[in-house]
């Protein structure tokens, strides 16, 4: 703006002799007073545009942290009564964990900048912020994220695993994997990040993972994969001519109350991730200033996609689980829901409300084919996670690939009107984004599996991963939490049915 | 903002003849405009954005008022419901029901443009952040049916008249009482009705009403649950399962009405008068949230000591009633009136509903959450009120005229409260026109109601797979498992746990 | 933005003679200057306003951490004290309460404007937005002490208290320490206290100490619960009835924090030093989330280990009284510490908790929400520590002086330290003063305590009309029924389904 400015000095000398006398002798005179307010005006400007950004990101923030809640209580209405306070007690140490090992150096690993293409390398311990790239906002954001992908993991390893082993997983997910990951696709540093300062993007595009199908929801979903994996399946879930059977969480209020509310926050995840709301958009050869087309309407677009797309879900599943259980179950449509929303994650800022609702009904029928697959290889996995944060998140991926628009890509990343932008397949934008997001699929494969399958086989090597099964009968909350969940009857507690008395 | 051109022109007629300089300088005032544009817009959406979020939240609310309201056996089924209305609400009302209500140019009766979102986001007013605003509006309509139905319809029925609702009946409501083309809008340019238009500002009538009127016809047509009246005709009350979810619903709800009243200016920058001066719709804004407040409180007051007096307990799940009661109604005229008027408003709220309750038991008309009661009743007051106690200064800077019909209690005559009568008749006539013919045709085809077993043992286990709730374990239990359970345990081939009877 | 006129002048001046084009640039001047104001109020109400959503969340918050900590039988109970908070608050702090905290101009002791609302909405910094945040806040005060009182106090008593608590205790002490006049007000303009004020940003003391002392009044002189400590004086702990509801009130409270903390600004748009670089309010309110968030994260995990240390569990409702015991902390310094300090900050709030728990154990001191210990306790411990940790640059950006006092060990001296003890003391002093004659009263009266009949039976079956659950309906369990349920379900006049006991 400060040049601009001074090339107006420059004008008005050089153009003196065009304006009236009357003008010139008044604008020349009080230059100065007229550069001074100019100036003042572009700073306020500047000054209105961070206090509205810093509103949208900070309650986008404190959106996605209420996901925090959804996941806990989606978490404990899953799970048996026996082991609620197990895993309400994981849930809140993922929050509480990942502030203090993101504030840390998990920051510093995902978005310091300068750094190389694998991982940063400044701002441990939030030195150097604010700057002009980052301010504290941009932190909390972002811990918000990082606490999402743990509690994606505890939902597969649920009601088995010793509460040691919790900690330590959840602390290397949060504290290193999960930050290196999002270095790659969302930091301008990251080798495969659409967002890269430097020209060479992979494939010539970049991946486009909007809010994080593949960085949180795939990190998430796998690692808890290779959990479950390892431990193998809860007492009780498959017996010995390998039937499954159904061990019904206690609560389908809290399952309820837990989608609800990861509804809810996802209205902070998906649209949030622009960080700004003031953003113009390129119109032709204009600037865009003053015309309605800009990030305040792709955001809104985003919530809308979000939406379409878990709604879709959630019916999906609904019609199909009727004709295939005969039942209209409430907890499933729930879980359809959710893999909607993990699938649209990825594209959802660049994609046409139409496409979100195909992505919905696709990823509501990968889910039950998931699960039908789960359920033949005998793997147990309390919450569906691996199924459906894993699996979702990758169709989400390729969806991407596939229905991506062009403007809207040419918008949401910034990219010129001269400069070739590669989008969706079925748009008509060739296979090049889509052989970057199959690229991000399998190096969130290689990179989770390559760290979290050994850790797990690790802790199991040494004797610290699953409970006993005595345990496993009695439940945690008895064993190692002090005592169940709930107690409704009073009288009952006192006498000596309960084999723990409760006495401080 | 439209007067960008304008401006230019005029600018360039200050200066004279045309020059560098000159055009330098208009250009950078005219830039400067069009980066306040930019502003206004992103704080604008900033604003309906995270109020259509907080909309949305009331659907959590709905989802947990319900659940408690009912008996645990039929949990998962109203639940279930709850969930799909925001599924289907969120399909339909993207293909079609956003279109028949705000569709632009139209008729005065219904709307016709905007189907599946074509042509918006492109112009103010009509973005997809309005999309997703309303859209939250319109599932809170279905939302209250499910209240007044619940615990007896067949699950198929609820699907129908659900769609059949977010679908048409509330869109054509919406459409007359706030599109700019409504016959009965106060926004239509050409002719208002009684001079004046009906106000009804976040929908005490629009929403509340016809979800109201609707169950209303629902709850009647099925007549009430078994058990609720006995063989003498007395009324025994089958009290809901869990008063904790009520209050947590109850609480959700207060929140959320918080997007649901001040979010309906849709607008924050707007500024009343002179720009500058501290009077604008920020101050308006705020004073709807203070004026929804007051009123709910005052409502629930009333209810703690009148319930009191009735009944002789103090009952927390009547307070919340009449809580929400409060907020009903003063959603009507919330941006209209005055603090101390919206405590008027409050108390009869209170007043009406105990009356209406009273009345119910009389006819033996069984509401298991009050809805037609609680949302049609004082939703009705709500817009008698508005009629009665509208601020002229606050209704002219709302509605925006130089002048108009405002309360008759505050010296404005009687052409309001007309208009806000013919409101109440026209949504009574059409919602009864419409819903009352659905609701006996499914019932002629025997879709409306389930069969008397099903009630007595619970839709949860017939319909939807199980119980929501396994608090008790077999480990826990198995000294004193009765026979009976362990068969079932057997002969069911996905076993379940069931809940094992209780036998002291 | 108050000086529109004389920059006008200012302008004119500049310009000299007045003509079409002097007075064109100047005029568009004022009318770029009067959006900006438009702009900022728009921005600033945004903020303010869903800030103050977040912290009624709070209430809710309350609701679900009281209502899961104490035993089934009285749940009800505690949840009607919850939503009266909210109902009588209102009205309350319309009528008077706000009047006293923030009425201006008014002397060093007590406000005495604004009665009613009376000449609110004119001006900036008194608006509608700013009662309702204020009124948030109030309300949240007599919810800590409904805490410390519950299962054992007479709902009558419990109005009492709390109106005179919400109406009067409170708003005084607002009034002395964040009103311009207050006599202990850092942004008192005349004579501060030892030139530096007191820093309780956002409520360490002016909520959670006044909350918290009157609590520790009520429940010392109403005595600990019956079985609470047994004949020889060991303490045996009466579970609350759901941990469920205790972690999900505890989320819901940090979520609502971030309103009670940043949102404290009113304010964010306000620029630091320079306007136009990254520097500003909208910094310092991110940073405030993060210090938040630090406080309560390293709280929690000390207590997790702390705990495991002392009672060998890994117990989840300790960890959640934790981690509000670092927030209650860190609320009276979060705008004015750098991020590692609060860490500090939530250490050792962590183990101030758990040292005064064990204290109370020791003087037989009940209170079933650990409240008196947990908001007086950590909220003390809070302002010594803003007392230490204050840094120079946080304290004048956010309380703009030239110069003033800071934290004792950032080099700041000991005069803040000072205001800060003053402060704990006249708050333990007042509250102690008003509260504590007002429990004897209650208590001679006999309206304080309940007897021990109601007590051991539950208040929700004597005063409320019931128990909160009813998991199990007669209809499934007809054939099995012991007959005492069935007598009492004859017995009772308005029958009621009781819950039956659990014997397997």
């Amino acid at each position: 703006m400060t040049n601009q400015t001074s090339t107006c000095l420059d004008i008005l000398s050089g153009s003196v002799g065009n304006l009236s006398t009357m003008g010139a002798t008044y604008v020349c005179d009080n230059l100065e007073y007229m550069k001074t307010q100019l100036i003042d005006v572009s700073h306020e400007l500047i000054d209105g545009r961070h206090a509205i950004d810093n509103t949208f990101l900070l309650f986008s923030s404190y959106l996605v942290f209420s996901m925090q809640l959804g996941f806990a209580m989606l978490c404990a209405g899953s799970v048996r009564a026996k082991n609620t306070m197990n895993i309400m007690l994981t849930n809140v140490l993922d929050a509480t964990a990942g502030g203090i090992f993101y504030y840390l150096f998990g920051f510093a690993f995902a978005y310091g900048t300068p750094s190389n293409g694998f991982i940063g390398k400044q701002f441990f311990g939030l030195t150097d912020l604010p700057n002009q790239h980052f301010d504290y906002s941009n932190f909390l954001y972002q811990w918000a994220f990082a606490i999402a992908a743990a509690g994606i993991t505890s939902g597969s390893i649920a009601e088995r695993t010793q509460f040691v082993s919790y900690l330590i997983y959840s602390s290397f997910l949060t504290g290193f994997v999960y930050p290196v990951v999002s270095h790659w696709f969302w930091s301008s540093d990251g080798w495969a990040s659409p967002s890269k300062t430097s020209d060479n993007l992979l494939f010539g595009s970049g991946v486009v993972d909007f809010a994080g199908s593949g960085v949180v929801h795939m990190v998430g979903g796998i690692a808890g994969f290779w959990g479950a994996f390892i431990e193998g399946p809860r007492i009780g879930r498959f017996d010995q001519r390998g039937r499954g059977f159904m061990l019904r969480g206690h609560s389908a209020t809290l399952v309820v109350l837990g989608t609800f509310l990861l509804w809810f926050g996802w209205y902070g995840f998906n649209p949030g991730s622009f960080n700004t709301i003031t953003g113009t958009y390129m119109s032709g050869s204009d600037s865009g200033s003053g015309s309605f087309i800009g990030q305040w309407s792709a955001v809104g677009r985003t919530a809308v996609t979000t939406t379409l797309a878990g709604c879709s879900a959630a019916l999906t599943t609904l019609f199909s689980k009727k004709m295939l259980s005969g039942h209209w179950n409430v907890t499933d449509v729930c879980n359809g829901l959710l893999g909607g929303f993990a699938a649209i994650t990825a594209g959802c800022s660049v994609v046409e409300p139409w496409a979100a609702i195909i992505c919905g009904v696709v990823a509501a029928w990968v889910l039950i084919g998931l699960n039908k697959l789960a359920e033949i290889f005998e793997y147990d996995d309390p919450l569906e996670a691996a199924q459906l944060h894993g699996g979702c998140g990758a169709w989400g991926l390729i969806f991407t690939g596939l229905f991506a628009n062009e403007s809207y890509v040419i918008q949401v990343y910034n990219r010129g009107k001269d400069i070739d932008v590669e989008y969706g397949l079925f748009m008509g934008g060739g296979g090049k984004l889509l052989g970057a997001q199959i690229i991000q699929i399998l190096v969130i494969v290689g990179w989770v599996s390559a760290t979290m399958g050994p850790l797990f086989f690790m802790l199991n090597k040494i004797g610290l991963l699953r409970i006993t099964s005595e345990e496993e009968l009695a439940g945690m909350d008895r064993t190692s939490h002090g005592g169940f969940a709930y107690v409704y009857n009073d009288q009952e507690s006192k006498n000596d049915q309960l084999p723990l008395p409760v006495q401080l | 903002m439209g007067t960008m051109n304008t401006e230019l022109e005029r600018c360039t007629a200050a200066f004279g003849a045309s020059s560098n300089m000159s055009s330098y300088i208009c250009n950078r005032f005219n830039g400067i405009d069009n980066k306040f544009t930019d502003a206004g817009f992103a704080i604008d959406t900033t604003y309906l954005l995270f109020s259509a979020y907080l909309v949305f939240a009331m659907q959590l609310g709905f989802a947990m008022l319900c659940a408690g309201s009912v008996r645990a056996k039929n949990t998962m089924n109203i639940m279930l419901t709850n969930v799909l209305d925001a599924a289907t609400g969120g399909i339909s009302y993207y293909l079609f029901g956003y279109a028949f209500a705000y569709g632009q140019p139209s008729n005065a009766f219904i709307g016709k443009q905007y189907f599946g979102l074509q042509n918006v986001g492109v112009e103010d007013g009509y973005d997809y952040s309005n999309f997703l605003y309303q859209w939250a509006f319109a599932i809170a309509a279905a939302g209250i049916t499910s209240g007044s139905i619940a615990e007896r319809t067949q699950f198929v029925s609820y699907l129908i008249y659900s769609f059949f609702l977010t679908g048409f009946v509330y869109p054509v409501v919406a459409h007359w009482f706030w599109s700019p083309d409504g016959w009965g809008s106060p926004f239509n340019e050409g002719n208002l009705l009684f001079g004046s238009g009906a106000i009804d500002f976040a929908g005490s009538g629009v929403v509340h009403m016809v979800g109201g009127i609707a169950g209303f016809w629902g709850a009647l047509i099925e007549g009430p649950r078994i058990g609720r009246f006995d063989h003498s005709g007395r009324s025994v009350a089958l009290r809901g399962h869990s008063a904790s979810l009520v209050v947590l619903g109850t609480f959700l709800l207060w929140f959320g009405w918080y997007g649901f009243n001040p979010g309906s200016f849709n607008k924050i920058l707007v500024n009343y008068g002179e720009s500058g001066d501290f009077s604008g719709q920020w101050s308006a804004v705020a004073r709807t949230a203070v004026t929804t407040t007051l009123a709910g409180c005052s409502a629930a007051l009333t209810t703690l000591f009148g319930k009191r007096m009735l009944s002789g307990h103090w009952n927390v799940t009547d307070v919340c009633n009449g809580l929400l009661g409060g907020l009903a109604a003063i959603t009507s005229g919330c941006s209209v009136v005055d603090p101390w008027a919206s405590i008027v408003c409050g108390v009869v709220a209170a007043g009406v509903l105990i009356g209406l309750n009273k009345l119910a038991s009389i006819f033996k008309y069984d509401d298991p959450l009050e809805a037609a009661q609680l949302h049609g009743g004082c939703g009705s007051w709500g817009l008698v009120f508005t009629g009665l106690f509208a601020k002229k200064a606050y209704v002219l800077e709302v509605y925006g005229r130089e002048s108009r019909p405002y309360g008759l209690f505050m010296g404005g005559g009687g052409k309001l409260l007309a208009a806000q009568l013919i409101q109440i008749l026209s949504i009574a006539g059409w919602v009864t026109v419409l819903m009352s013919p659905l609701f006996l045709m499914l019932k002629r085809v025997g879709l409306l109601r389930i069969s008397a077993q099903d009630e007595t043992s619970g839709m949860d286990m017939t319909r939807h797979g199980g119980f929501a709730y396994v608090y008790h374990d077999d480990e826990n239990l198995s000294p004193g498992l009765p026979s009976k359970t362990a068969q079932v345990k057997q002969a069911d081939s996905p076993p379940m746990e069931t809940e094992p009877p209780l036998t002291p």
